[in-house]
C-alpha cells in the first residue's frame, strides 16, 4: 500500500490546479505585461488569479503580490516592516521561537541590520498566548510576525486576538499562513491581519508561487529589483501557469475547507490515539488547537530518520521533525521550543494528511508502526537502558 | 530510496551482527543522544591469536549509522585487534559505496566505536597501548557542523 | 494570419518542455527535501536538471543555483558580488546604460549602499568595446555586469573578451544572458565568465524558473532566507515542474542552437531588409553582432503603442521599445542609449522571432507594414511637418 | 484587446474627424513628440451662433492619445464655443468607458488640445478670455510621473 502522508512537505497538485495551468502552458502562453491580444489574454488571466486570492482572504485584489513561494513571501513582508519601522526609529520586532526558517533566518537578517528580536517561547501545547505578546511589546515595537499554524507540531495560534491587539497598539502584524491558507478560515479583515504568506504547494496547488497579502498603504520593499510587474513590487515576469495553477486550488481548497477538514480531523484523531497508544510516545501540540491533517509524535528510545526509512519501505512517505537530510544535526527546533529534550526530540513523527487519504490509509499505519518502534528500539542501545530503567525516563 | 546507496541501504534493512553481547570482552560506546546517535560496540577476543572472534552492535541512530554500525562490524570480525584498529572511516565509507557529505560523521562514529571497545578490552586486560586510543570528543565536530543549513518544509 | 513575432518578451512552452512538466504535475509531486521515495524521485530530477545546465554552460552541477526568474538571479548576483567586494573595500560596479531593469535597478539599490556606479554608454550600434570597459576599470572596481545580449535591439556583447579582461584584472564578471542562453553558445570556462543569468521562458521554457550560474567559491548572499534548499543559497521550496521543464527546454535549444539560429537569421534578415524600405525609417543595433531572431527598427513620426495594436488587429504580436503599458512615458532607455532622439524613440517596433515562425508570415508582416506606417503618418502632425520639410529630420 | 475598453478600441480603429483642415478658425497644439504624445485640433466656428460647425485632429501618439482625440472632436462637434471649453478630461474618460491609470494624461490632452483651438480662434478674432485658457504646463504631470515604473522584458 503507498500512503503520502507528507502533506505539510508538499502536496499532490489537484486535478482542478492542473487543469487551470494546462491552457497557460500551452495556448496562453503570452506575458501579461505586452500589450497584444497574446499578452493579454495572459494579463486578463492574472487579474483573475489575483481576485480569487482577495475574495477568499476578504482582501482586495491591489493587496495581493504574487511571489516565488511562501518563502519570499515571509521575507518580503519582514523586509517591508522593517524598512517602515525603521523610517519612525523603530527597531524591535516580535516572533516566536518555532517559526519556519523563513522567518527565523529573515529575522536573523534583521538583526545584523540593528533590529532587536524577541523569540517569544511558545508553552509546552504549542499554542502561543496573546498575553505573551503583549508583555512582549515595547513602544518601538515595529512587527509582530507569528504564524498561523506551526508547520511541525500543526497547532494554531490566537491570530485574530494577536491581530486585534496589534490594531489597539498601532503595530503590523505579519502571519505566515502558509501551513493554514485553503486549511482555515482566514479572514484579513476580521482578524486585522496587515500582511500574510501563502504558498500554493501546500493546498493542491503547483509548487514555486507564493502569495503576500499586504493590506493597502503598506509600503513595500523590493526583494527583487527590476521591471514593473506587480505594480513595481516585485519584478520579474510572472509565472502565469504558476499563478493560475494557485489561484483554481485556492477557491478549490476554501470552497470545500470544512468538509475536507471534518475528514481529515476524524482520520487524525484516529492516527494519533491509536499511536499514542504505543509506549514512551507522547503527542507534539495541542489536541484541539490543530490543523486538521497533522499528526506527531515522539517516540523514546529511537531515531526519527530510521523510522522513516522503514516506513518508506512500506510504501508510507512521513516525516520527522530531526530534518537529518537538510544536513543538520540539529533536533527540530520547534520540538526544542516546547520544551522536548534533545534525545526525545530526535524521535519524532510528523504524519500530515490531506483529502486525499482514506481511512484504510490510516489503518495501514496503524498496523505498521509498532512494529517498526519495536524492530528499533531493539536496536537501541538507549532503549535498553530506558526499559531496564538505568537511563532516566525523559517523557 | 536515492539518498543512500544500495549497500546502505543493505545493511540498514538487513543489519549484521545486531544485538547485545553479555559475555563481551569489550564494549565501547560513542555519540550521545543529544547528537543523535549512539553506538555500542561489543567484541569477543580469542587470547590467543589476539583476534575479534564475535562482535555485536547496538546503534541508536539515522539509517547511515545503522549501516556504518554495521559494516564496521562485518569489516572487523575474525580480524587480529590490531588490523581492526586500522579500520578507517574512509574505508567504512568505501566499503558503503559512499555516503552524503552530511553522513560522513556517521562512519567517524563506527571508526571510534571500534576503537572504543579495543581499548576497553586493553584497558580490562591491563593491555598498553599507545597515544592513538586515546579518544577525543574533538576530533568528531558532528555536534557543531552544519546546524545552520537545517529546514523543514 | 496569426503571427508571435514577441519572443523576447516569452516564448511560447515547448512540446518537450511541457512532457518534462507534466510528470511533476502529476505522479512526481514529491518535495526533494524529503526523505522518502516520492520525495527522493523528485530530488533526482532536480540533480538532473542541474547537470543539464552545468553540462550546456560548460560548468560544475553544484554552481548552478534555480531562482524564480532572470530577474531574481540578476538580484542575486549583483547583491552577492558587491558584498564580496565591500569586505575587500571595493566598492565600484561598471555595468552599461542599456542593462535590463533587473541589472539597472539592482544596480540602483547598490548605490544607495554607497557604491559607485559606471554604466558605461554603448556606441551607436549597440555593441559595447572592450577598450570601454577597459578603461572604465578602478582600483576599487568588484564588478563588471554586462548583458551577453541586449533585450530590445538584439546586439550582442563581446563577452569572451571582457570576461579575459576582467579575469586579467581580478574583477568578477557578471553577465545577464537572460536573451542570449537558449540561442547562442555559452561556455562559461572558455568565456570567463563568474556569475550568469539565465531565464527559462525566453528559449521555450516555462515562466517563473531561473538560473544563477556562480563560479565554485563565489559566495552567494541570499536573496530569499529560509530553507536549506540550493546548498543554502536560495530558499524556498523548489519549483520542480518548472525547474524540469526549464532543462529540458534548454536541452533542446542547446542541441538545435545551430540550425534554429539560421532559420531564424535567414527571416529575420528577410524582415529588417524588408522593413527598412519604408522611408524614414531605422535600424536599431548592429547588424551582424545580432541575436538570431531580433529585428528592430524605428520609424520617423509615429509612436510605437498605435502600431502595436493596428498590428494586432492583423494578427501579428510585436512589441515596441515605448514600454508605454508599464506605465512609463519615457521612451525605451535602450534607443535612448544608442542616440536616438526621444521623438525617433518613440516610434520603434520590436519584432523578436523563434524557431516557430515561417517565411510565410515574414512575407505577411512585410506586406501589412508599410499601411500601418503610412496610416499612423497621415494622422500624425509630425510627418506632415516631416515630409514638408517644416520640421528637422531627425533620421 | 482588454487594455482599452471596446468604446477606446473603436475610436482608436476609426477615428472620427481625422485628418487636417485647410481653412480651420482655430488651430490648437498641444504635448511634444519628447513625451510621445501631440495633439493638434483645428476648429471651424460658426461666426453667427459661435458654435463649432467643423472639427479635425492630427494626432501622433498612442491609442488611448488617438481615441481621446477622435471622441472629443465628436463631443464639441456643434456645440457653442463656451461649452467645447468645459469639456473635461473627466468627461472624455468616462465617454469613453474609462482608461488605465497610465493613460489619464491623454485625456488631459484632449482636453487641452480643444482649448487651445479655441484660444486660438479668441487670439485670431480678437475676443476676450480668462484666465481658464492660459495654458499651463505645469497642468500636466506626464512627463514627469511614473518614470520610474517602466520595463521591458
Ligand atoms: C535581458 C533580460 N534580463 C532579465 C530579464 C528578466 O527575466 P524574468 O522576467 O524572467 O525575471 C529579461 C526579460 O524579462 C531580459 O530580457
Ligand atoms: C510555515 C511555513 N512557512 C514557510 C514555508 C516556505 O514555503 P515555500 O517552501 O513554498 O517557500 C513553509 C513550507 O515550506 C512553511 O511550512
Amino acid at each position: 500500500m503507498q500512503v503520502y502522508a507528507d502533506n505539510a512537505a508538499t502536496t499532490a497538485v489537484s486535478k482542478t490546479a492542473l487543469d487551470a495551468m494546462l491552457p497557460m502552458l500551452t495556448d496562453c502562453y503570452g506575458n501579461p505585461s505586452s500589450l497584444h491580444t497574446v499578452g493579454q489574454k495572459a494579463a486578463e488571466k492574472l487579474s483573475a488569479a489575483r481576485e480569487t486570492f482577495a475574495k477568499y482572504l476578504n482582501a482586495q485584489p491591489a493587496e495581493i503580490t504574487f511571489t516565488s513561494g511562501g518563502s519570499e513571501a515571509d521575507n518580503q513582508a519582514i523586509v517591508s516592516a522593517g524598512a517602515i519601522g525603521e523610517q519612525k526609529g523603530k527597531k524591535h520586532i516580535i516572533s516566536t521561537a518555532f517559526e519556519h526558517h523563513a522567518v527565523l533566518h529573515t529575522l536573523k537578517k534583521m538583526e545584523k541590520r540593528g533590529f532587536e528580536v524577541t523569540l517569544l517561547p511558545p508553552p509546552e501545547n504549542g499554542v502561543i498566548t496573546v498575553e505573551q505578546v503583549k508583555e512582549a511589546i515595547r513602544p518601538d515595537t515595529c512587527l509582530v510576525t507569528i504564524m498561523f499554524a506551526n508547520n511541525e507540531i500543526g497547532t494554531i495560534q490566537p491570530i485574530a486576538e494577536i491581530g486585534a491587539l496589534c490594531k489597539e497598539k498601532n503595530i503590523l502584524f505579519h502571519t505566515d499562513a502558509v501551513q493554514a491558507a485553503g486549511h482555515l478560515h482566514i479572514d484579513v479583515q476580521a482578524m486585522h491581519i496587515d500582511m500574510l504568506s501563502i504558498s500554493a504547494h501546500k493546498f493542491h496547488g503547483p509548487k514555486g508561487v507564493g502569495v503576500l497579502y499586504a493590506r493597502k498603504g503598506i509600503f513595500l520593499t523590493n526583494v527583487i529589483e527590476g521591471g514593473s510587474q506587480e505594480r513595481g513590487k516585485r519584478a520579474g515576469t510572472e509565472n502565469m501557469p504558476g499563478i493560475c495553477g494557485a489561484a483554481a486550488a485556492f477557491a478549490d481548497a476554501c470552497e470545500h475547507m470544512d468538509e475536507n477538514a471534518a475528514h481529515m480531523i476524524s482520520l487524525r484523531d484516529k492516527l494519533l490515539t491509536g499511536l499514542a497508544q504505543i509506549p514512551h510516545s507522547i503527542i507534539n501540540g495541542d489536541l484541539k488547537q490543530r490543523l486538521p491533517g497533522n499528526v506527531n509524535l515522539c517516540f523514546e528510545g529511537i531515531e526519527g530518520e530510521s523510522m522513516l526509512l522503514l516506513l518508506d519501505e512500506k510504501g508510507i512517505a512521513a516525516s520527522s521533525g530531526s530534518a537529518c537530510t537538510s544536513g543538520s544535526l540539529e533536533p527540530s527546533h520547534v520540538l526544542l521550543s516546547i520544551g522536548r529534550p534533545h534525545e526525545v526530540a530526535h524521535g519524532s513523527l510528523r504524519l500530515s494528511l490531506s483529502e486525499y487519504n482514506t481511512e484504510k490509509e490510516i489503518d495501514y499505519i496503524l498496523a505498521v508502526m509498532p512494529e517498526i518502534v519495536n524492530y528499533l528500539r531493539e536496536m537501541s542501545p538507549v532503549w535498553d537502558e530506558l526499559e531496564h530503567g538505568q537511563r532516566k525516563h525523559q517523557i | 530510496m536515492a539518498l543512500y546507496s544500495d549497500q546502505v541501504m543493505d545493511h540498514f534493512q538487513h543489519p549484521r551482527n545486531v544485538g547485545k553481547m553479555d559475555d563481551a570482552d569489550g564494549i565501547g560506546e560513542v555519540g550521545n543522544a543529544r547528537c543523535g546517535d549512539i553506538m555500542r560496540m561489543y567484541i569477543k577476543v580469542d587470547k590467543d591469536s589476539q583476534t575479534i572472534s564475535d562482535v555485536k552492535f547496538n546503534t541508536f541512530g539515522c539509517g547511515s549509522a545503522i549501516a556504518t554500525s554495521s559494516i564496521a562490524t562485518e569489516m572487523i570480525k575474525g580480524k587480529p585487534v590490531t588490523e581492526a584498529l586500522k579500520l578507517s572511516n574512509k574505508a567504512v565509507v568505501e566499503a558503503l559505496g559512499g555516503l552524503p557529505a552530511y553522513k560522513l560523521h556517521c562512519s567517524v562514529l563506527a571508526e571510534e566505536a571500534v576503537k572504543a571497545a579495543v581499548k576497553d578490552y586493553y584497558d580490562k586486560n591491563g593491555i598498553a597501548y599507545g597515544d592513538e586510543l586515546k579518544m577525543d570528543c574533538e576530533h568528531c565536530t558532528a555536534c557543531d557542523s552544519h546546524q545552520d543549513a537545517g529546514s523543514k518544509a
